[in-house]
């Protein structure tokens, strides 16, 4: 492909943002058009992309749409500006499309400095994109931390009550974090000797590295993404910046940040270091199991609607660490269609819990009952989003689900009862959310209380469309996961 | 010389300087302070004259220079001193500098 | 040489002394006193060293210039000149840290440098030539802390007569 | 040697001196309005600056060079008192930037205020000393230029002279650093004494053959406690905070960012040598006869005040309330970042940390000139009042985030750069180091709660209500008023400038790094 | 939904299997790992006999309940949903039978778990409602989750060795077989651990949706729905699903002979089981409800004995019958506006078409000869029966089953005396019963004709012969020799026996009332709490679970967040102290110069020198 494309995106976001930042109360408007650009870009990049159904290697070994610019040349330090995409990214950058323009519909009234939320919400969407097309360390890193900085101002200063210690809580645990995988990284990049930084040279080094230092720098990184993940019991950040956070950054952390440290674990440690992730495989396994665990158990415990969905995302990234640490071609698979899922399904529940609360008042579970006659959409669209959460069949999460336990269940045999188990606990909370918010007779009702507005409707109404589409249609996620380079699949 | 002289020069020079220090660590008059700071720089200075007696040629000549050089700064070290005493003494009253504890923690 | 060892012994306990003696008595004019013997007793062992130029400039600057200054210093700050300084104690951490690093520098004593024995005299032409010549950017920095301080110190100080 | 002869490569000085005498002149002709005396210093600075970035070999200027091109890094033959290093002009560079960044700044006071005469002087002579501790290959030429800017600076925090804090600082950094001068001026002498020179290239070459390990190790011992007053190492750092609080705020963005890179390159210059070429010992210990392994010794005892100083710094500035104090420790544990570079003692990690060093000038003399800027808006010294600024002067409080983020090492900024190659330096090493990169992360780590502390509390609280003069509190959320003017041109400039280095490098490093990284390459060729 | 009787009606005219792959979802091509010929996840649609024997349930059931639905909800709001919600359950239920592989079916199966949870809580704002309709939801998801694990198990263990084409059965989709063998190899059968526990596990899912022993809890409840709504529930859609889950499974995956005794068991226990439950409730509602747990138990108990297609049999029969006991019940309810039966009585003066579909519903479900429900229990009975001499240990499970004969005509009898017998309601508060209008009427006339002659259908040799299907393993033709003949006979009787007992205690307005002291008082009592599952169960949710859940946020509140603030707080603490160190006094700085001169001298000359020989340079 002659043109840069990535580059292109990458520019016409950063544009796009800055843009936003400038144009006061015209935000909205900015954002949206921009998030209609991002879309028909990536839908571009889905289109040139030559993953199906004959891959063919491009500039990058093993990645399409590659691009590389020497950026920091030293004698000792080889930085390069290098992107590309296969199909594990494609798929994170069409979440990212989508969440962006759900979140910015879903967010159209925000009035308290609509050029700043708007501008840091496309900030944070060009990170992840970033994270997902990077493919040099250092870059990488950069749009990482790049991420954390908007999320901190959007929880700090749009947030709930609390919100300025879970911003803070964010930052550092993030954080703290970035900076072990930092080293992890830098580990990886000097000890393995690696020409440059570019991923496919750390690639070809990394194999000759010892078991030991895979392990050892495998457990750097695994930490590093972990947090993000997040895995108990690193994860308490979560709940309180899910709740304090505007629902727009609620979307976002669960929808795309908590990706970024599964598609990171994919990319760089997973990846790279095969006889890490063999070593380490019962510590992940146990920290998974944990996480998966403790999440669901957690969400039967909480009052708040969007703490409830922050320790189930919590426990669906546990599924996701499972499936990554069952080393398998098939595991691969459903961690990234898992992840997919849940981006759009948590984006969705923390959307109808933000309305909820901008509608009643409260998020409280105690206190409400009985909403349905009052907001049939918005129930509706809480019902669409638990049962995808929980696995429902024909909807987005089931594939990704139904897959990853099949390849639990190939490597770890029985231990798949713990999932398994948990799924009936996830099904309860769900069910005792809804029979409790939904149900019942109404409780707690202020007199004004009417359906949801427009756009909270069309942002939410995008992702249960997708929610339905991707559950009935999974292959088409599938096809292009597929066609990556990782192990197994065809593409190699 | 011989070598209990050499020994007893180097003793010297520690030993001045040491009660120099002590004298920055324990006064608290300024001027006191100025006093104990030049005790020590004369170690320096005593120092550097003993290491070029029993040098020669260039270098010996390098140590006495610097000697030279040293006493000339610290002359004049000792007056920005006293610059800042009196303008310290003129605003606060006192030159105690244990009374100067306004910037803390 | 006998003679030359007791002469030093002599002055090097009577710099030990009187730079004690400077430090400790109560008032501070007999600071000034205590150290301007101080400073002649150095200049001693400097012409001792056969370092004639030294001692000489060691008198004029030290045992001068510096005690004339020190004690212009204290006849401004304080309103008697014959004024004691507020009682202080010894303290044993200062004393204690002065201690340790005196036994440190004198632990190095036996690596010291062994002397050729003689002590080298040395022409103050080449000493001028050395410090003017090959040495010459020191004294341009001297001259750069002179201006530096003689600029400042003076703005310091004349605010008090405006 | 005649005047003559080294009028030339010498153009940068000689045009700091002109400039300071011009300044005293003017005062002398009573000619003291702040913008006149102020834009001598702006024009002097900035042409100096010309000259060594030209000297440096950057295309545009090339016609500038003052410096023959073979005289820079060039062997030095016999024992010179000053050599040509492209890492001391890149040092050259970073304290003119500072002393530019400051003067600048300070054309925005008051026209009438008292003083500004002497206090351009004082900097342009200050600045004069450090130029020259970053051409010293000779121990007693550095120390001397370490006080010219010493006794400079010492004068300058003084210069308001009604100011009991200002003075009291001044009293304390004059104590101290006059303590420092006399251990520095003793360690000089132990090492005269252990190697019959000063001179930097001929220690060097003797460093390894000649004995007397106790002696030296004294020596060192004294320069490493000397020196590290300059760079405001722990525990040698304890003035800094109070004279960075007590004086003049923008004097304070001089210090950070200018004169304590002195202490940083005065290490680079001393201890490279012996680190380099002093790496095996026969056998025993220093108690024991024998030579004693001089370059291993000095890096563990440098890494161990270097993960000292950034702990400590980082450890005491999580509680400052006041902002100037809390950007006092930070500055501390910075040098304690920088301080890696030596301990390590390899190119990359040299590039590393005087890319740190010109991270900083930006970031934390840019932090100072911010303050400095927001006091004279009428805000407290205190975090807390600083409340809302963020939202009441979004383009000052995103400037000042940024630099804030720099600190912290938040990416796309130069301080993210700087600590990235400088941590990846110590990666690359290998072994021990490892261990100093990993020190240095956890602190960057720890030291964004109180980055982001002051974040939080400038955008996302509400600004302190109004105070009545009674002392009242009224109106509920109504902000206090800020005077409706900006800093004023100079400093707005400063600012944007420091603003704009920070991200242009932080976005594409290679403009400063690649200089940098030859020249740190060249300086560990050349040996000292 | 004509169209989906078309299909059953063709398919039942002409045995044999239509299949048609369409979609795949999921594709892995060959690789070396767990599946070396590659992975395919397909979605088909194969229409077999026994899909066409329950699409033609689905749909005539299903239609009769839309229409009946016109009339019984139409003062209800929300009718839209009902009406869609009705339709994608009778959508999914046939998807869920015309599925071609175990993971299509699983993902229809699930569907029709949501619909009926949807449904069971159509009174939204009723609590017991919602809570009946969560309960489903949830033990119904129990068993779902072990399904689950079934599938894992045959897709992984035994899909590599299928017979199916080359590349084994994981490449192909997974697909059940097209022949009538089962696709497992019998060599695998009965021997393998592994199957076992897969039968287990579809064991379970089966039991969790048909609301079989340990999960039967959720049935009863799920009364809470509206009528229509049980009817489809208990006859057509919600509980066929997990028979028919087995019947497939026996078919074509096989169960090993432990599996198939635990079937058996779960399935004669149930049967009795839930019976005995049955006797003493006063809900006429719940009283049909019972008898659903236990006539499914006759199903499993069919086709754990191998007779797969018999059990399906009595699925038919038992989806009409018990359709029609529902639509009666639903219009004694709708008339009158209470389920308790004890306020009931004489409404067959009243209402007598209602009567009379009740009764014959009762009759067919107690087996009374020629009613459509004698025929298929009869042959299970008989069957079971006939493979107890192989199998003596189906013996007690037999005799259960057999003893719930009695119980069961006893307990519908008692039902039909208390609310149709007697001259007048106990309740004099009640309203004046009526009989049901016509769109009410029809769909009970309907059922009552299916009834009464769809046993009959076993003597049409077309359906015999569907029966035939899966022959040697799944079915035996049914034989009426002398010992059926006799097995039938006793069983008449013992179903006679129990509706006289219920005229005797209950007939003719009588109340029969257990005197307190009497010791069966305590028996009662267990029966009415349902031997106390259900309390159990919520015991085990809220104490057990739900007290794990509070002591789990107290660790992440107290213990991991405390552990996070303690290192702030040691930080802190330690920046309070060092602090002091700052004390403003310069001779304290300049301690700190000399301490940390000599610092630098401990360091250069004792310690690093140490280390650095120690490591031998750094």
């Amino acid at each position: 492909m002659a043109l840069p494309l990535i580059s292109i995106v990458l520019a016409t976001l950063l544009a796009g943002t800055v843009a936003t930042f400038l144009s006061g109360r015209y935000a909205r408007w900015v954002a949206l058009a921009m998030s209609i650009v991002f879309v028909a870009e990536v839908a571009v990049l889905f289109l040139a992309y030559p993953g199906w159904p004959g891959y063919s290697a491009s500039m990058i070994p093993g990645f399409a749409e590659g691009e590389s610019y020497s950026w920091i040349d030293l004698s000792w330090m080889h930085i390069n500006y290098t992107v590309g995409v296969d199909g594990i990214s494609l798929i994170f950058v069409l979440l990212t499309a989508i969440l962006q323009i759900a979140t910015v519909v879903y967010s159209w009234a925000e009035d308290r400095r609509p050029a700043a939320y708007f501008g840091l919400v496309l900030l944070t969407c060009l990170g992840c994109f970033g994270v997902f097309v990077a493919l040099d360390v250092l870059l990488f890193f950069l749009f990482w931390e790049a991420v954390l900085v908007p999320m901190f101002f959007l929880i700090g200063y749009w947030g709930g009550p609390d919100r300025r210690y879970a911003a803070l809580k964010f930052f550092v645990y993030t954080h703290v974090a970035s900076i072990v995988m930092l080293v992890g990284l830098l580990a990886l990049v000097f000890y393995s000797g690696a020409s440059s930084f570019d991923f496919s040279s750390i690639y070809a080094a990394a194999r000759g590295l010892g078991p030991v230092t895979q392990t050892f720098l495998f457990l750097a990184l695994f930490f590093g993404f972990g947090v993000k993940f997040p895995i108990v019991p690193f994860h308490t950040w979560l709940p309180d910046a899910h709740v304090e956070a505007p629902t727009g950054g609620s979307v976002l952390l669960a929808g795309l940040l908590l990706k970024l440290g599964g598609y990171g674990l994919i990319r760089w440690a997973v990846e790279v270091l095969p006889s890490g992730l063999h070593t380490t495989q019962p510590i992940l396994f146990f920290v998974a199991f944990l996480s998966i665990i403790w999440g669901s158990v957690l969400s039967l415990s909480q009052r708040d609607l969007k703490r409830l969905v922050a320790y189930s995302s919590i426990n669906h990234m546990g599924i996701v660490l499972l499936a990554i640490a069952l080393d398998s071609s098939l595991g691969l698979l459903a961690a990234v269609l898992l992840m997919f899922a849940h981006g759009i399904v948590s984006g969705l529940l923390f959307m109808t819990a933000g309305s909820v609360h901008h509608t009643y008042g409260t998020r409280d579970i105690a206190s409400l009952g009985g909403i349905t006659p009052r907001t049939p959409a918005l129930s509706t669209m809480i019902m669409v989003g638990s049962l995808a959460s929980l696995g429902l069949p024909a909807l987005i999460s089931f594939p990704a689900e139904f897959t990853a336990l099949l390849a639990t269940w190939n490597g770890l045999a029985y231990w798949v009862f713990i999932p398994l188990g948990i799924l009936v606990v996830t099904a309860a909370f769900y069910m005792w959310m809804m029979q409790r918010v939904l149900f019942g007779p109404p409780k707690g009702i202020p007199l004004d209380a009417a359906e949801v507005p427009w756009y909270e409707g069309v942002g939410m109404g995008l992702l249960v469309i997708l929610t339905v589409v991707f559950g009935v249609l999974p292959s088409l996620l599938v096809n292009v996961i597929v066609s990556s380079p990782v192990k197994g699949f065809p593409g190699t | 010389m011989t070598s209990l002289a050499e020994i007893g020069f180097v003793a010297l020079s520690s030993a001045l300087l040491a009660i120099g220090l002590f004298g920055i660590l324990t006064r608290r008059n300024f001027i006191l302070l100025l006093i104990a700071i030049e005790i020590a720089m004369n170690a320096a200075i005593l120092n550097f004259i003993y290491f070029a007696a029993f040098s020669s040629g260039t270098a010996g000549l390098t140590g006495q220079a610097i000697a030279v050089v040293v006493i000339g700064f610290a002359a004049t070290e000792v007056a920005v001193g006293l610059g800042i005493v009196l303008a310290l003494n003129r605003v606060k009253g006192t030159i105690n500098v244990a009374r100067a504890t306004e910037l803390k923690l | 040489m006998i003679l030359e060892e007791l002469a030093f012994a002599a002055l090097a306990a009577t710099a030990v002394l009187t730079a004690i003696a400077a430090l400790l008595v109560r008032e501070l004019v007999h600071t000034i006193l205590w150290i301007a013997i101080f400073f002649v007793d150095l200049a001693a062992i400097y012409f001792l060293l056969d370092a004639p130029f030294l001692g000489v400039l060691q008198l004029g600057v030290y045992a001068g210039a510096v005690t004339i200054l020190l004690l212009f210093g204290i006849m401004t700050t304080r309103k008697r000149i014959f004024s004691r300084e507020a009682a202080t104690g010894i303290g044993p951490v200062p004393f204690g840290l002065a201690v340790v690093t005196f036994i440190f520098l004198v632990a190095a004593i036996g690596e010291f440098p062994q002397g050729s024995g003689t002590i080298t005299i040395y022409d103050p032409s080449a000493l001028s030539a050395n410090l003017f010549n090959v040495n010459g950017p020191w004294l341009l920095l001297l001259g750069l802390i002179m201006l530096a301080a003689v600029t400042g110190a003076i703005y310091l100080v004349r605010e008090g007569r405006e | 040697m005649d005047i003559g002869s080294f009028a030339g490569p010498f153009l940068p000085e000689i045009f700091l001196l002109a400039g300071a005498l011009l300044v005293f002149l003017l005062d002398v002709l009573n000619v003291r309005r702040n913008e006149v005396v102020g834009a001598i210093a702006v024009v002097t600075t900035a042409l100096a600056l010309l000259f060594v970035v030209a000297d440096l070999g950057f295309a545009p200027f090339a016609g500038l060079a003052t410096i023959p091109a073979g005289a820079i890094d060039a062997t030095p033959s016999g024992a010179p008192l000053y050599t040509f290093t492209s890492l001391g002009l890149v040092f050259q560079g970073v304290f003119l930037a500072a002393a530019f960044l400051v003067s600048l700044a300070s054309l925005s006071r008051p026209s009438e205020e008292r003083g500004a005469p002497i206090f351009y002087g004082l900097l342009l002579i200050a600045t004069l000393g450090m130029v020259l501790v970053a051409i010293a290959s000779d121990l007693i030429f550095l120390l001397l230029a370490i006080e010219v800017s010493s006794i400079a600076t010492y004068l300058l925090v003084a210069y308001t002279r009604r100011d009991s804090r200002s003075l009291e600082a001044a009293m304390k950094f004059y104590i101290i650093g006059a303590l420092s001068t006399v251990l520095s001026f003793f360690g000089a002498s132990l090492l005269y004494g252990a190697y019959g020179t000063t001179n930097l290239v001929a220690i060097a070459h003797v460093a390894g053959t000649v004995g007397y390990p106790v002696l030296v190790l004294l020596g060192y011992g004294f320069l490493i406690a000397g020196l590290a007053f300059k760079a405001t190492l722990v525990p040698f750092h304890a003035w800094a905070v109070d004279v960075y609080d007590g004086a003049p705020t923008d004097v304070s963005s001089f210090l950070a960012g200018g004169s304590k890179k002195v202490g940083i390159f005065a290490f680079f210059l001393v201890f490279l040598a012996p680190i380099l070429y002093v790496r095996t010992a026969p056998s025993g210990g220093p108690f024991t006869t024998g030579t004693v392994a001089l370059g291993p010794v000095l890096q563990l005892t440098l890494s161990v005040v270097a993960v000292l100083t950034m702990t400590v710094g980082n450890v005491l500035a999580l509680l400052q309330k006041e902002m100037k104090r809390m950007l006092a420790y930070s500055s501390i544990s910075q040098a304690g970042y920088m301080m890696i570079g030596i301990a390590v003692g390899t190119a990359p990690a040299l590039a590393g940390a005087t890319l740190q060093v010109f991270a900083h000038v930006f970031m934390k003399g840019g932090a100072f000139l911010v303050v400095a800027g927001v006091s004279a808006l009428g805000v407290g010294p205190l975090i807390e009042d600083w409340r809302g600024l963020g939202t009441r002067k979004p383009v000052l409080g995103v400037a000042f985030g940024l630099m804030l983020l720099s600190l912290a090492g938040v990416p796309l900024t130069v301080g993210f750069v700087s600590k990235f190659v400088l941590f990846s330096a110590a990666v690359d090493a290998r072994g021990y180091f490892v261990w100093l990169a990993v020190a240095g992360l956890l602190n960057s780590a720890l030291s964004v709660f109180y980055y982001a502390r002051v974040l939080k509390i400038m955008f996302f609280d509400a600004p302190i209500p109004r105070a009545q003069p009674t002392g009242a509190v009224v109106g509920g959320s109504e902000p206090a008023r800020l005077p409706a003017g900006g800093l004023g041109y100079g400093r707005a400039m400063a600012i944007g400038i420091a603003v704009a280095v920070i991200v242009a490098a932080g976005i594409y490093p290679q403009l400063v790094l690649g200089p940098i990284q030859n020249a740190a390459q060249h300086f560990v060729n050349l040996g000292i | 939904m004509v169209f989906g009787v078309l299909i059953g009606a063709a398919e039942m005219l002409s045995p044999g299997s239509y299949t048609n792959v369409e979609y795949t979802w999921l594709h892995l091509a060959p690789a070396p790992g767990p599946f070396p010929n590659g992975l395919s996840l397909v979605a088909g649609t194969l229409v077999d006999p026994i899909s066409a024997l329950m699409l033609l349930v689905v749909t005539i059931v299903g239609f009769a309940v839309m229409l009946y639905s016109i009339e019984y909800m139409h003062h209800d709001s929300g009718l839209p949903r009902y009406y869609s919600e009705l339709s994608l359950f009778l959508a999914a239920m046939s998807g869920l039978v015309i599925s071609d592989n175990l993971l299509e079916f699983f993902i229809f199966w699930e569907l029709v778990g949501v619909c009926s949870y949807f449904l069971i809580g159509f009174y939204y704002d009723k609590p017991s409602a919602a809570s009946a309709a969560k309960e489903a939801f949830i033990v119904t998801r129990v068993g779902d989750v072990m399904f689950l694990l079934g599938i894992f198990i045959y897709f992984y263990h035994y899909a590599l060795a299928g017979p199916i084409g080359s590349g084994g059965w994981a490449a192909n989709g997974f697909v059940f077989t097209r022949g009538s063998q089962p696709f497992l190899a019998s060599s695998v059968r009965g021997s393998s651990t592994l199957l076992t526990v897969a039968g287990i596990m579809i064991l379970g899912g089966a039991a969790g949706k048909s609301a079989q022993f340990p999960l039967h809890v959720w049935l009863p409840d799920a009364m809470e729905g509206p009528t229509t709504v049980s009817a489809l529930i208990h006859a057509a859609t919600m509980v066929a699903a997990g028979v028919y889950l087995l019947a497939v499974a026996s078919l074509f995956l096989g169960f090993t002979s432990f599996d198939l005794l635990l079937i058996v068991a779960i399935g004669g226990f149930t049967a009795f089981f839930a019976a005995t439950m049955a006797v003493v409730h006063p809900d006429i509602k719940r009283v049909i409800a019972y008898s659903t747990i236990s006539q499914l138990g006759y199903m499993v108990l069919a086709i754990g004995a191998g007779f797969a297609m018999l059990g399906l049999f009595h699925l038919f029969t038992h989806a009409f019958f018990k359709a029609l006991l529902f639509l009666a019940a639903g219009s004694v309810i709708h008339a009158i506006g209470t389920q308790d039966l004890f306020k009931m009585g004489g409404l067959r003066k009243t209402m007598r078409l209602t009567a009379a579909a009740f009764a014959i519903g009762g009759l067919a479900l107690a087996g009374i000869p020629p009613f459509a429900g004698f025929w298929s229990k009869d042959d299970i009975l008989a069957a079971v029966y006939s493979d107890l001499g192989s199998h003596p240990a189906y013996w007690p499970f037999f005799l259960l089953a057999y003893a719930a004969v009695f119980l069961t005509a006893y307990y519908i009898f008692r039902a039909w005396f208390l609310a149709f017998s007697g001259e007048k309601p106990r309740d004099p508060t009640l309203p004046e019963a009526h009989e049901a209008p016509w769109v009410m009427r029809i769909p009970m006339i309907i059922l009552s004709a299916l009834a009464v002659g769809g046993g009959l259908l076993i003597f049409w040799p077309s359906f015999d012969s569907l029966l035939l299907y899966g022959n040697g393993v799944g079915g035996i033709p049914p034989v009426y020799g002398s010992t059926e003949i006799v097995l039938s006979s006793v069983s008449v009787l013992l179903a006679g026996g129990g509706i006289l007992l219920a005229w005797r205690l209950w007939g003719n307005g009588r109340v029969f009332v257990l005197a307190e002291t009497a010791a069966a008082q305590s028996l009662r009592r267990l029966l009415l709490n349902r031997y106390y599952f259900k309390v159990g169960y919520d015991w085990i949710g809220l104490n057990g679970v739900y007290t794990v859940a509070r002591a789990a946020d107290f660790f992440d509140r107290y213990v991991i967040d405390g552990t996070v603030h303690g290192f702030e707080r040691t930080f802190a603490l330690l920046s309070d102290r060092l602090r002091r160190i700052q004390s403003g006094f310069v001779s304290d700085y300049a301690s700190y110069v000399v301490a940390g001169l000599i610092l630098v001298f401990v360091l250069l000359l004792l310690i690093a020198p140490y280390l650095v020989s120690a490591w031998g340079g750094i």
